[in-house]
């Protein structure tokens, strides 16, 4: 039972590990741009979905695509402002840019909102499940559902639509999207947006059940960056699968091994991964 | 780079260095000089791999933290002053290189990275838990000074002295490198590898001799760090806010030149004490410094040296 | 205290001479390090908001608090009723940026005292500094046993220590086996920075001292994003108690996690941190009911001292006090007391006078059997007692004497 | 002979980019290597100088099993190439980027500039060795990478389309220069498309088409060969229908 309780945590988990990364690894992948502020995305996320809880009295299904509209916009204006210009530029200045970025977002929400941890009232979208001594919170069910569904829906719109195909186009070759016309910066634009759109999804679900402090990006940044590495870039179906099998290892190593080293089991497994395999588990040679 | 600094203004950088910390009286203003130096050490020993190899390494604290931990752990252990914990950090750092550095060549660009800061995390998290070496804990230096050898004053001038004699090492030995025949191999790996390799350069080989140069500077660092703290835990050896700094501070100023890193240390580090003694009793001290961050990304993508280069190369077009 | 005892009836006659002297003074300047930026920030922004209430409680007269030092005057009545000025310094979560905050406040602010840093370790190497210096450290907050092994002249400490609370729970226990109930089989699940840890071990070892053995260790990383794991560990090994040593994020899953999986240990303790934080209470706390804590703090009775300041406490931050301010402020005090008997604001005469201290429990925020110092600079009569969560406060429920509800047992969750 | 393959093999996942092909240089020959695109001519060619490994076959050169040599063995042996796309070692100047080839036999800065200044020279930079070399347009690039390739000193110097994306004049000068690194005594073996510079230049010419030679010859014969004509027309055919 204990097994099948840990294998069942560590799936959820693992849901929301991709969920927290498919974001990412669209940015990532389409522009070639490490987001090092995708963290503190997701904690304003987070943050919109407590406030407009607790202060406008939204039910979730409001706040979450309330969530994704907000992310949206500070997506889009991320990229006119300050990725346009350093995306073609060496990658340490986009480097540079997206840690200013974070510092300045994470730190803005510390000075307004304080460092107190917030949460949302448990048990706001239903219970806990039962099924046979089996128990799972609702919160995560949604969660990893929604996981599932945003995966699908990002992969969709990107392979069989024809925006995805633009939008692909560009993140292929600038200058030959160019010349057939497709404009690049709002395809780009368009993509900061998705990406961060689907990063406002996933922040407003994983607030359900996690608090919310300014730093509460950070605890997860590290493990986005291994899924979206050995998802390989730019792939949401491959963040889903990598998530999901960095959440089973981490629960069961965390209780054979004991909760400190769950993290250096993932990693290890992840360095020799790429030792061996150096682009990634799905990644392409 | 000829361009930037004519000799001149070379001599009169060097002196200025030489004698800024004796202008101000003032101890805080010392420390904040000394902290710069330290910073500008492991800022331009990430340059050899980072900048000039162009192996944009995310995990470089885990050779400050071996040499910090060399530091202390030679003092806790052995009872030695803990700068003699230096030569165990530099020998750790080569074997670090070779076992664990070799085989992440393979890997490119942001996989590269990627690798690096999974390597440095791992590093964290198993110093935290080996009870050895201070474990959560951590190492402490000597309370109080035994003898000089233990190397704790008062003043942060002494500090200094010895950050600037190890940089000027450095950077004499990154200049002798430029000019030679591997500062060209480095700086054609991190522009093409494989076309690089066409050309003769035997690219693991020389990416290799640049992580050993690299790794031994920023040990020496972290051990410079541990005699001026006296203290190392695994959050302030293997953190991975002490990689980034070196690779802002290097990016900043200028990666793959000279005196970048330099000057981006000499940009962040007083920034840094700055905005968190104007703002930092209020918390803000650091969105100061992420939005200068970004502005300086925005508007200098190259780092500053390009930027100063292109001022340089302006000014002379006019007086020409 | 017969020193501080005749400071405050002095005081009252020489009211109108002190008003015209305190015009004159400069203010004396303390040097505050916490941390307002990083993982602890919540912790550091509280504790300010209580240090700020203690400066507004010193220099402005206060009569209403009336056993509490300095409160009746204002400002420091020995020194010309010169003001209190409190010079806050972050310190990042970083040993490094301490000891450079407190470099900063000693040569650039010219304090002549320096308090903090809330992290062990950053206690550690700040106080390093100001020893190198010669100006007095005192932390009313840092728990770490080596602090004060270090054999440090400037550095002094008024809170209890990680020995102490070992003593306190395997005491606390005792009493609980005696009415019946199992207490064998203790399991600490610990943070693994080194606050968990070094607590952790300090609980260790008194057992292995005092012949009791540790059922269960579990050691985990404060920033985990799930802990059933740790929760179905505990669960199949079925422990009696249940110490954890965590902070607030860590502690808000575990009480997330008990109601997913549905298990709840009979006894769970909190050593303070995380427990005490408001937040917890606020967004757990229904989760929470029946959880042990220790303290050194209670509201306590309508018309005491610690109800007093947790009224204008309350007033100011919405939030009652607890126990992981009340320490910080009860160190605040004693520090400005210390001060002001020294009739100067030279280090030597500070230290002297801090060294000379001896506070009776009733001019006491906290509930210390008083404040004196052993030649390490360590309050010997520091003292904490057992909390229980029981509705949206912490109730004092052990020692008898000093209990004002009963224990109510298993953990309700 | 200087170069010499048998039966290479190298796939990728279900595709067999080069499937049993056999080739072989003469000292001092000028060779051409011609087919359609898509044929495996690159991937052959990186099997060549040591950027692929091949799964079958083998490959000698200059006497010596170099099969699984990496790149820059093959370039201390003596064998250069050049890449299709003109990448240039951005952050240097048109001479340091000679300078890196002619490091490879001149440990000395000093010798290595001489070295690098006479490829430049050779190869019509010299005017243009202070610039930055990301400044160059795609005919100096195209260039910068033949100066760097001869930097090294080789024996063989493997040209990967050398002359494509170039205007009319620019193929001009740069058939001038091929020509004259041949009568240096280097031996060519130039990957092209267009088939005018084949006909100028060469006097054998490999055609190759789904992975494997499949014609050898004079310019004229090769052109006339059935084989051939059908694997370029099947490839236009296709593309007419899609």
């Amino acid at each position: 039972m204990i097994l099948l309780q840990l294998a069942a945590d560590g799936l959820l988990l693992g849901a929301v590990y991709a969920l927290f990364s498919s974001g990412l690894t669209l940015i990532w992948g389409m522009m070639n741009v490490v987001n090092f502020a995708h963290g503190d995305f997701v904690m304003l996320a987070m943050y919109i979905a407590f406030f407009s809880f607790t202060l406008l009295k939204l039910e979730p299904i409001v706040f979450v695509p309330l969530a994704a509209v907000l992310l949206f916009a500070l997506g889009g204006l991320v990229y006119y402002a300050l990725v346009r210009h350093v995306m073609r530029g060496p990658m340490l200045a986009q480097i540079l840019s997206t840690f200013g970025l974070a510092l300045f977002l994470r730190y803005t929400a510390l000075w307004a909102f304080s460092a107190n941890f917030v949460s949302l009232p448990s048990g706001l979208v239903g219970g806990v499940y039962d099924l046979g001594g089996l128990r799972l919170a609702a919160s995560h069910l949604i969660a990893g559902f929604s996981a599932l569904l945003l995966t699908l829906g990002l992969h969709l719109l990107l392979t069989r639509t024809d925006l995805g195909s633009r939008m692909l186009a560009v993140s292929e070759d600038r200058v030959a999207a160019e010349l057939v016309g497709v404009r690049p910066d709002p395809m780009q634009a368009l993509a900061w947006g998705l990406g961060a759109a689907a990063t406002g999804v996933a922040g407003a679900l994983i607030a359900l059940f996690f608090y919310v402090s300014p730093e509460v990006g950070n605890s997860f940044l590290l493990l986005a960056f291994v899924t979206v590495c050995l998802g390989g870039f730019g792939s949401v179906p491959g963040a889903l699968l990598a998530g999901v099998a960095i959440g089973v290892i981490e629960s069961f190593s965390a209780y054979w091994l004991g909760p400190a080293t769950k993290d250096a089991v993932v990693l290890a497994l992840f360095i020799l991964l790429l030792w061996v395999r150096p682009q990634g588990l799905f990644g392409r040679a | 780079m000829k361009a930037l600094f004519p000799r001149a203004g070379f001599a009169a950088g060097a002196l200025l260095l030489f004698a800024a910390p004796f202008l101000t009286a003032n101890p805080f203003y010392q420390r904040v000089a000394a902290l710069t130096l330290l910073a500008a050490i492991s800022a331009s020993a990430w340059n050899v791999i980072g900048g000039y190899a162009g192996q944009v390494s995310f995990g470089h604290s885990v050779y400050f933290g071996i040499g910090a931990y060399a530091a202390l752990l030679a003092y806790a252990k052995l009872g030695w002053p803990p700068i003699a914990g230096l030569p165990f950090g530099i020998v750790a750092s080569f074997a670090l290189s070779i076992v664990v550095g070799l085989p992440s060549f393979r890997l490119r660009g942001h996989y590269f990275s990627m690798a690096t800061i999974a390597i440095a995390a791992l590093a964290g998290i198993l110093v935290t838990n080996w009870d050895f070496v201070g474990g959560a804990i951590g190492v402490m230096g000597p309370a109080r000074a035994r003898s000089f050898a233990d190397l704790l004053f008062r003043s942060s001038l002494p500090y200094y002295a010895i950050f600037l004699c190890v940089l000027a090492i450095l950077l004499l030995f990154t200049r002798l490198l430029q000019k030679s025949r591997m500062g060209f191999y480095l700086r054609a790996i991190g522009s093409d590898e494989r076309v690089a390799q066409s050309l003769g350069v035997p690219v693991r080989r020389y990416k290799l001799y640049a992580l050993l140069i690299s790794g031994a500077f920023t040990s020496i660092a972290g051990t410079l760090y541990a005699v001026m703290v006296g203290f190392v835990d695994p959050n302030s050896g293997f953190g991975i806010l002490i990689s980034v700094n070196m690779v802002v501070m290097a990016a900043l100023g200028g990666a793959g030149t000279l005196f970048g890193p330099l000057i981006g240390a000499a940009i962040l580090v007083p920034l840094g004490e700055a905005t968190n003694a104007l703002w930092g009793a209020r918390g803000i001290a650091y969105v100061a410094y992420g939005v200068i961050i970004m502005l300086l990304a925005r508007f200098s993508p190259g780092g500053l040296a390009e930027l100063g280069r292109f001022i340089v190369k302006g000014w002379r077009r006019r007086a020409a | 205290m017969s020193i501080t005892r005749r400071s405050v009836l002095l005081a009252v006659p020489a009211l109108a001479v002190l008003r015209q002297r305190a015009e004159a003074a400069a203010p004396v300047k303390l040097g505050y390090i916490e941390p307002l930026t990083g993982n602890s920030a919540a912790a550091g922004h509280a504790i300010k908001q209580g240090i700020d209430l203690l400066v507004d409680v010193i220099n402005k007269p206060y009569p209403q608090l009336a056993p509490l030092p300095l409160a009746a005057t204002s400002g420091l009545p020995r020194l010309g009723g010169a003001k209190i000025e409190v010079i806050w310094a972050d310190n990042q979560g970083s040993p490094a940026v301490g000891q450079s905050d407190a470099l900063r406040l000693i040569t650039q602010d010219h304090v002549v005292a320096l308090l903090g840093a809330y992290q062990s370790n950053i206690t550690l190497t700040s106080s390093a500094v100001a020893e190198r210096y010669g100006i007095p450290y005192l932390t009313g907050e840092s728990v770490a046993s080596n602090l004060t092994e270090r054999g440090y002249k400037w550095f002094f400490r008024t809170t209890p220590y990680a020995p102490q609370f070992a003593k306190l729970y395997f005491d606390f226990l005792a009493n609980v086996a005696k009415m019946g109930k199992p207490t064998s089989k203790v399991a600490i699940v610990h943070e693994n920075t080194d606050y968990g840890t070094s607590v952790a071990q300090s609980i260790t070892k008194f057992a292995t001292e005092h012949g009791k053995k540790i059922f269960l260790t579990i050691s985990y990383n404060a920033n985990s994003t799930d802990v059933s794991p740790q929760v179905l560990s505990l669960k199949s090994a079925k422990p009696d108690v249940v110490i954890f040593i965590s902070y607030t994020s860590d502690s808000i899953l575990y009480m997330k996690t008990f109601q997913t999986l549905g298990y709840r240990p009979p006894i769970v303790i909190g050593d303070d941190s995380g427990f005490s934080d408001p937040s917890f209470v606020t967004s757990v706390g229904n989760l929470a009911q029946g959880a042990l804590n220790r303290s050194a703090y209670a509201i306590g009775k309508s018309g005491s001292l610690s109800y007093k300041m947790n009224a204008l406490y309350k007033k100011k931050t919405g939030r009652d006090l607890d126990d992981s301010v009340a320490r910080p402020m009860q160190g605040f005090m004693v520090m400005c007391d210390a001060i002001n008997r020294a009739g100067s604001t030279k280090p030597e005469a500070i230290r002297a006078a801090l060294a000379a201290t001896d506070m009776p429990p009733s001019e006491l925020i906290t509930a210390y059997k008083g404040v004196k110092f052993n030649k390490e600079g360590q309050n010997f009569l520091a003292y904490s007692m057992m909390t229980e969560l029981q509705g949206k406060t912490y109730v004092p429920v052990w020692p008898p004497k000093e209990a004002i509800a009963k224990l109510q047992l298993p953990f309700k969750g | 002979m200087l170069l010499e393959a048998r039966g290479i093999v190298k796939t990728f996942g279900n595709v067999r980019a080069v499937d049993g092909a056999d080739l072989a240089v003469e000292e001092g020959e000028l060779v051409g290597l011609i087919g359609p695109n898509g044929a495996g001519k690159s991937t052959f060619f990186d099997c060549l100088a040591g950027n692929l490994a091949p799964e079958a076959g083998s490959i000698r050169f200059a006497g010596l099993e170099s099969t699984r040599l990496s790149p820059d063995r093959h370039a201390r042996l003596g064998l250069a190439r050049t890449f299709q796309v003109p990448v240039v070692f951005a952050g240097m100047t048109v001479l340091e980027n000679a300078m890196v080839g002619a490091f490879l036999r001149h440990e000395s800065r000093a010798r290595a500039a001489q070295k690098a200044a006479e490829a430049l020279e050779f190869t019509g930079l010299a005017g243009q060795a202070e610039m930055p070399a990301a400044a160059l347009g795609t005919a100096g690039r195209k260039r910068l990478g033949i100066a760097r390739a001869l930097a090294t000193e080789p024996r063989l110097l493997l040209l990967d389309e050398a002359l494509a994306g170039l205007t009319s004049s620019e193929i001009e000068t740069a058939i001038g220069l091929l020509a004259r690194i041949h009568a240096r005594g280097i031996t060519l073996l130039v990957v092209e498309h267009i088939m005018e510079v084949i006909h100028r230049l060469t006097r054998r010419v490999l055609v190759f088409h789904q992975g494997r030679v499949i014609a050898e010859g004079s310019p004229a014969e090769v052109t006339a060969n059935p084989e051939v004509i059908r694997a370029y027309l099947g490839r236009r055919a296709k593309r007419g229908e899609a």
